[in-house]
């Protein structure tokens, strides 16, 4: 059974909800991040909320993703808890890392998220990876490698979609292509006309969708789910999207000019799919504002839980280094922590 | 069950090869989710003939051969040991290492530690190290302070059939990576193994292989065999332990401190190239632990910051062999 | 005309970042055959703002975007460099460097010993490390050892702005391959650079940045201004030598055997992971080079084994800083 | 001017000769690893003379070449001289690299020979490194990049690939499908047919061509070098041929089966190609004999010239690690060196 079914009136109400998770979520966020409370870097989702959706959505529960560096959307979307996400932003002990990974590393290995990345590409090969487990023991389910326009480009993309082809695994490659690798537009990346194209270096189905539309994604992730679950092998989707914000907050985006982006705006995902469920009738006004309410109300609640959580203390620096403690780090801590008295080298 | 038990077990005679063999085979009769996978290690049984005949024994899914992709197979070990596998990995030269080493140095080593714990990460990668065999500067490189010194990692360097058996077994049983670095020329070398399947040897454990009250010699992979030689021959001379470091990480400071306390001169020996390598750090813990009980300057022996050339006469003069561990030997005591 | 000769020069103010952009501005200026490649150095003028304006002036033949390939673009600066070119690759964070590796340890590093002699490897790749930032684990690597320990690759991680001037123009005019390791939270920090464009730094010194007696702190990148601090701060009291290490490979031993034999005590600070970390080479040199100047074990600062991690409170407590220097010196002193 | 006119009478000699000079080379080669005169490993070219020929031929003299660890016939092919190149492979002085090299990575830059190399996937970066120096320069020359199937599996022949695509590059990406990689077949390294099919990945045009056939890879690469000169980037171009020996000496072949080497054999470049030359009567049976006896002599006189060649002093081996002298290096070679009076540690 797919963790949303977009077949069913619910299904969709579900996937428009999540949706705008995704996109309070990451505005809150970058409000957060503006008054200096959330660390280091932040990507945002916002504008591609329909493919992180689309695809969870045709997924089971215990399928296995792998994402990237923009990996709040998502995290949302296969079901992690926003205010665990949050808790994790803010670098509290009670995020899904204890506070070590933060935005870049929120991972819950046994929801079958396998961890945003920092490291561009480096997902693929993860997915490949839970796909030989897959394969190793017979289960039923698949993988599913997040992955920008800009990590077409790894080497480590390549060799993982051309092992996974090989051998069959059970894994999807869906390409978010969103125009641009931080400042570089796709076009100086690549020479294709089709991010897709590159499928025929592993003769897997390549095809481009639209990904601002949930459904469009949804449909071809469903499709690509079967024939891994077949044992047919891997499909690459590339989804065409935008990212509404910069790079990275505090980009000056020099790149790239406002027309494009209000282009891009104007094609927006969850208005789009909204004014369809409305159209269908499957959606109010009114429901949409109350289901826009209840997100806002999830949201402040990730908020205020981050604030009353608490700061890890420093000693748990030097655990979840191993599976057991290391002699060395204990050592090591120990010292850097004596006081004056201490001399080292003792006979 | 310890190497200091040998004395008591059952022991067969074999070499470093067939020891590396049978932990492999043991592991995998053992564990239904450990399987190997690397180039070439099925049909043709390694390059290096390690694996053998383990895919007839054992088949495709357990022993599998990969496409020319180090980023993508031990990319893909990564991610099986993160969902429930315990693959083995074979580099087949540790020259190969660079390929792979995203994989290895962002998400095997930080993983766990990123996660907050709350993943596992069995995963094994056995290399071959080492000059002497005239394969040139792209197939003779010792790599292994890389790993040693990056955190999350796990690094043993065996010197015995013995210590090759036990810390391969333990490597496998590990729930975090280990890197298990096999020096090409002692393959061929022997002694007595255990044979009881549950012989293993504890990570971060170094042995003394012969003791001595002079000078410490703490030797790795084909300096073990090469300072016992260098032992035996100044016996009656002078009394030279020997310790084979065996884990490089973590590193056993205590045996070490240990025989300092008795013998206050030592000797590292390891075929790392010097500058920064595994030496230096047997060295720092020695002074930061035991200063007091040093007599003389540490000395090592290494490669001296060359790689390793092609021709014989340039390869055997910047390989360390048991004639420099005797020359550092000799300028200290 | 190393920095020794400052006080004559004409200098001045600016930060590390400004330093490092002038440096290749004027380098670019005297050689067309310089040429810089990285990701989005070009438009954005780099993530952390070092290559700035260089696009503009310079244009796209000279400032090149390349896409998102670390093995690709520094692997082809490489052949560059074989070929005649003179290329600056930036890469952006150190930590990505595992992605280029198979081409900088094979490659890069080997070409020259190979082939006899036969070709020149004028290529220098600078790149971004260290914690600080709440920059998680992926993007706070400090890897310098690898390359130090890595034979046929230098290695320069200056710790002031005139270090870092001098050093980058004297890389990129070296014909060997040149590392420079640019701390990310000193850019901002600034100081006294000479402005004659014929100002350079020799690869392989260290600088005494402050004269002392008692004893050695041998300090690099961030916390050679953290010693700096210290030493101020224990004026009157202990009375410290800092030395900013600079270059990590070739190493300067003279300059730190010469310190100890004034101080007899030496604390290395490097924000490495503590194993096998540049420390330990540093007191390596010390034992074999001054064992009997040694009055007290050589201490050690860095990052206890440990992955950066994300919360300020946790990252605070593994990054070493001035505190953890005076630590070091109150238990030696 | 190409380095050697196929469509002359005297080109096409010519390109006969370089063909059985390396089968000569590498057979001689082979029985002198066998007598343990030839350190360390060695990989023979025999069988697939036609392709490293055909591409050389077409490339001008100052056209640069990166290659494999499967070097010695691109070597031959690009024109340099064997006795040196023997000299190298028994380690001696008089070699290519001073003995420093052996067979792996004998190389002659000046000549345009940029290093056989025993890392599989490792020239590409380097041809386009050396492209992007023409580039730069505005240089009319180009660089070709030989590769195995092998080595199509490799991220960076893929992230070289894209660059040099993405960039038009003046360099041509020469496949040597022989079939195997080691001891696996092409088929378990790759999904697709052809290995050109790969191309589709870069937008560059993508050819397979009978590596068998002097001509045929001669044409594809001259073309392929006008559209690299002409600023159009890379071709990439398959060319399917076979070894005869096995993958190193002393490999056990137990991967194939006998019928299958006769098969190629049966194909046999160099038979075939003196029988086109012949049927033009370009050729006589007389003078092939003759030119197979110089070449012959030639390879004698290499065998000779190696054995009364000279081995590096040990004290070479600390030469040529960098542009001067590195103090750390002399020190630690001195301090190996010194006898058991000397202490280290001086005060
Ligand atoms: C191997 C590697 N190289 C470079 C980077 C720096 N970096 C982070 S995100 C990014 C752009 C990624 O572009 P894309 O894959 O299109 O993803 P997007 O940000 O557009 O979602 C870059 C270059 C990195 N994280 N990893
Ligand atoms: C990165 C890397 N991985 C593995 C090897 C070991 N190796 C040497 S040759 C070879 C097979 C290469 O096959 P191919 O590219 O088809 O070339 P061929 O030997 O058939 O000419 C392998 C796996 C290597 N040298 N480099
Ligand atoms: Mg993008
Ligand atoms: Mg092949």
């Amino acid at each position: 059974m797919p963790a949303i079914d977009l077949e069913t009136e619910d299904g969709r109400n579900e996937a428009l909800r999540r949706m705008y998770t995704i996109r309070r979520f990451d505005e809150t966020a970058a409000e957060h991040f503006a008054d200096g409370e959330i660390p280091g870097f932040v990507h945002l989702y916002v504008g591609e909320e329909a493919v992180g959706v689309g695809a969870c959505a045709a997924l089971e529960d215990d399928d296995y993703i792998t994402s990237t560096h923009r990996g709040h959307g998502h995290c949302i979307a296969k079901g992690l808890d926003p205010t665990v996400m949050m808790a994790e932003l803010f670098g509290k002990r009670e995020g899904y890392c204890n506070g070590k990974g933060g935005s870049m590393h929120i991972a819950d290995v046994d929801a079958g998220m396998l961890g945003a990345n920092g490291i561009v590409g480096a997902g693929p090969p993860l997915g490949t990876g839970a796909a030989l487990t897959i394969d190793q023991k017979g289960e039923d389910r698949v993988a599913l490698s997040f992955g920008g326009d800009g990590s077409v480009a790894q080497g480590q993309f390549f060799e993982a979609a051309n092992l996974a082809s090989t051998w069959d695994l059970p894994v999807v490659f869906l390409i978010e292509n969103n125009q641009y690798g931080e400042g570089t537009p796709v076009g100086e990346q690549h020479n294709v006309d089709n991010l897709s194209d590159t499928a025929a270096a592993y003769d897997i189905p390549g095809i481009t969708v639209d990904g601002m539309d949930v459904v469009a994604v949804n449909e071809a992730v469903a499709e690509a789910r079967e024939r891994a679950r077949d044992g047919e092998g891997p499909t690459f989707i590339e989804a065409e999207t935008y990212r509404y914000h910069g790079h990275f907050e505090g980009d000056e985006e020099l790149y790239r000019d406002s027309a494009e982006v209000e282009y891009w705006r104007g094609r927006d995902p969850i208005d789009a799919f909204a004014e369809r469920l409305m159209d269908r009738g499957e959606l109010s006004e009114e429901g949409f504002e109350e289901m826009k309410d209840e997100v806002e109300a999830t949201i402040e609640e990730a908020i205020e839980h981050a604030h009353s959580s608490t700061d890890p203390e420093p000693e748990e620096a030097y655990d979840d280094m191993f599976d057991g403690e290391v002699p060395d780090i204990t050592a090591f801590a120990e010292r850097l922590r004596a006081d004056g008295g201490e001399q080292g080298g003792e006979l | 069950m310890a190497s200091a038990g040998l004395e008591r077990e059952e022991t067969q005679t074999m070499t470093v090869r067939e020891a590396i063999r049978e932990a492999l085979r043991e592991e995998m009769a053992r564990d239904e989710d450990v399987f190997l996978l690397g180039e070439d290690i099925a049909t043709m049984g390694g390059v290096l003939d390690v694996t053998g005949d383990l895919y007839e024994e054992f088949g495709r899914d357990r022993v599998r051969d990969t496409p020319i992709s180090e980023a993508g197979f031990i990319g893909a070990a990564t991610g099986a040991a993160a969902t429930g596998s315990r693959p083995v990995a074979e580099l087949m030269f540790s020259d190969f290492m660079g390929v792979a080493m995203e994989q290895i140095m962002n998400q095997m080593a930080k993983m766990r530690y990123m996660f907050g714990g709350k993943t596992e990460m069995p995963v094994t990668v056995r290399t071959t190290e080492g000059g002497g065999m005239g394969a040139a500067s792209q197939h003779s490189g010792t790599v292994h302070t890389w790993i040693a010194h990056f955190p999350g990692l796990m690094a043993v360097a065996p010197g015995t059939p013995a210590a090759a058996k036990g810390l391969l077994k333990s490597a496998i049983r590990s729930n975090d990576p280990v890197f298990f670095f096999e020096n090409k020329m002692i393959y061929e070398q022997s002694g007595e193994v255990p044979t009881d399947a549950e012989f293993t040897i504890p990570l971060g454990e170094a042995n003394v292989e012969r003791e001595g009250t002079d000078v410490t010699v703490v030797a790795t992979q084909r300096l073990v065999g090469e300072s016992l030689s260098v032992a035996e021959e100044l016996d009656g001379e002078t009394s030279v332990e020997v310790i084979d470091l065996r884990s490089l990480y973590p590193l056993d400071t205590d045996t070490i401190v240990e025989s300092l306390g008795k013998t206050g001169r030592m000797v590292v020996a390891d075929e790392s190239p010097l500058s920064y390598g595994v030496h230096a750090e047997v060295m720092a813990r020695a002074v930061e632990n035991a200063f007091y009980s040093l007599d003389a300057p540490i000395q090592r022996v290494g490669v001296p910051d060359t790689h390793m050339p092609f021709s014989p006469s340039l390869e055997g003069e910047v390989l360390p062999d048991g004639e420099d561990v005797r020359g550092a030997i000799d300028r200290i005591v």
